[in-house]
């Protein structure tokens, strides 16, 4: 239900700048944070103090493997991305190889075979320092912090939403609605009425119910309809409504204040 | 506790203290934060400062607010302080409330809108066998805001309604038309099912 | 909205004209409640006053902030204006609230979203065209952090999605507007620079 946090983070400035590890574990850690094939190139290149419009490409090629080597050795799944750059590369370190055409020479800059490599390259760093001024600027907006809610908010306390939201949601109406109709009824477990009497005395006592943790104590999926129907009926018919404290966030029950100042 | 305390014999205390302009800035921003009225206990404990000092910080704050007349006061109310409007605001502050946009949809009703833009024209009883709920105050809203539209009766017993999205309903979402409406194919590159 | 507007003939309008100082103080009223940035324009609309108008006030209110320079400001953010905390005081903010710098996007998703901002609209195969990998997991992540939103699909061949930021980027980031980002081309002298 809860969005996955993303587990890991990392520095600009330090994480990326070199791979040296203590432990194979960390070394995993550091190695499986290039974001793709370029920026691995662009890390190689730098730690050859390689001109990049001048690629030595033999040299680069060759650590390149290593490090896919290195990898694959260390259990880290390589993606596919990083496999095609290789055989890029590969392809370019043998056009290099090839005898140059003495008659050519006028030409030699628009053939080599590096050019398109080179360009890519040029084209992603734009892009990886422009990630790298939003990390700054996410870290500068970190140290600021709107307003508490206050009591207009509660009324407003309702999901804004967009095209994904409306998918998402038709998709999970649909997969819920599959659910209910090969749903056999084995018995009587909890009867819709009982539950909305449970689920309204819960409310009542505390104020507000987190409904996360109101569906973790059933146990079957015909109480967790039972339950699903029970608290759309209360939401409708009492005085509770649903409210979500974040966007993605858990969804809260909360009995409305009879009186407003 | 106690370090913080200078006493008359000059003892220092274990940290720089603030000068008074700077707590008055933390405690305006803790006031600001907090979801509730923060009480002087509260804040000196976070501050790590004296409550009376706390509370003369405070007392200051609240008056500069007086002085200034602008559209905010700082209030004691259920045991804490709280920035909130001046009543002289209220009318103004009503009138925003009621235009908040109406792109806020509780959760039945975006069940319901979703459930018409893919389903549409579709009629209450559809939408019902669909959802496994009325969606009767969910349709009004939806209607209200303009996001839906009847679409004439379906030529079956009792004529039933039909409901389909409106032309707001694409402004709205951004779309050209509806079949610029995704389809769960179109996320199928990101990450397969988002169910 | 013609009969708010006073003509040279001099047609007084409808209403009371308010001072500047009620103005000012109802416009840092609506800011403070408003539960995300409001515009010039809103602001305009439920006061029922000229846009010119609004701005000096709330440019006004702004360098009265600052001039004050409590614990709170006023920025302009996401076509808005937001009273929200000082980044000086946001230790002891953090103290109360209990919270920690939250968890910051992968690389993965950072790279694609700056590629997003900077070629929007934009399909998934465009993205791994410049980033040289797959990016679908990062997509989903920016999607259901609400950072991007989808933005109809592409007339061409198989009809991809494409993407686009969305208001809440703005906000996550402190722009102004997407005009706020630097450049792309900035970034080409850091590209060139190595090596």
């Amino acid at each position: 239900m809860q969005s996955e946090l993303e587990q890991y983070t990392f520095d600009f400035h330090s994480e990326t700048a070199e791979i040296v590890a203590e432990s194979h574990d960390e070394l995993k850690i550091k190695l499986g944070e290039f974001a793709g094939p370029l920026d691995l190139l662009l890390y190689l290149i730098r730690q050859e103090q390689a001109n990049i419009f001048d690629i030595p490409i033999a040299t680069i090629t060759d650590e390149y493997l290593k490090y896919i080597r290195l990898m694959k050795r260390l259990d880290i799944s390589v993606a596919a991305d990083f496999l095609v750059m290789a055989a890029t590369l590969i392809e370019i370190k043998s056009k290099m190889l090839l005898p140059r055409d003495p008659l050519a020479v006028e030409e030699e800059e628009m053939d080599d075979p590096r050019r398109e490599l080179v360009d890519r390259l040029l084209e992603y760093e734009k892009f990886k320092a422009a990630a790298e001024m939003l990390y700054e600027k996410t870290t500068i907006e970190q140290a600021v912090f709107p307003r508490g809610k206050i009591e207009s908010d509660d009324n407003n306390a309702e999901v804004s939403a967009t095209v994904f939201d409306l998918l998402t949601v038709f998709e999970k109406i649909l997969a819920r609605h599959k659910e209910e109709v090969t749903m056999e009824i084995h018995r009587e477990e909890i009867s819709l009425a009982d539950m909305i009497r449970s689920l309204r005395d819960r409310i009542f006592a505390a104020g507000e119910l987190n409904i996360v943790d109101f569906f973790a104590e059933l146990h079957t999926r015909r109480e967790l309809v039972t339950a699903f129907v029970a608290v759309l009926e209360i939401v409708r018919t009492e005085s509770v409504k649903l409210m979500q404290r974040k966007t993605f966030g858990d969804i809260i029950l909360k009995k409305v204040q009879e009186q407003s100042g | 506790m106690a370090e913080t305390q200078t006493d008359a014999a000059g003892t220092a205390p274990a940290k720089e203290p603030r000068d008074v302009a700077e707590l008055s800035r933390a405690v305006e921003a803790l006031i600001f934060v907090a979801d509730e009225p923060i009480s002087t206990k509260l804040l000196a404990e976070v501050l790590e400062e004296d409550r009376e000092l706390i509370v003369s910080v405070v007392e200051e704050l609240v008056a500069s607010y007086e002085d200034r007349s602008g559209g905010l006061q700082i209030r004691e109310i259920a045991g804490g302080w709280q920035i909130s409007t001046r009543t002289e605001c209220h009318e103004d502050v009503r009138r925003l409330l009621k235009t908040r946009p109406s792109a806020k949809l509780s959760l039945a009703s975006l069940e319901t809108l979703a459930v018409i833009a893919y389903k549409q024209p579709v009629t209450v009883p559809e939408i019902l066998e669909i959802r496994g709920v009325q969606s009767a105050s969910a349709i009004k809203t939806l209607l209200e805001k303009r996001l839906i539209i009847t679409k004439g009766h379906k030529e079956t017993v009792g004529r039933p309604m039909q409901y389909g999205t409106s032309k707001e309903f694409l402004i709205h979402f951004g779309l050209k038309d509806l079949a610029d409406l995704p389809s769960i194919e179109d996320f199928e590159d990101i990450a397969g099912s988002i169910g």
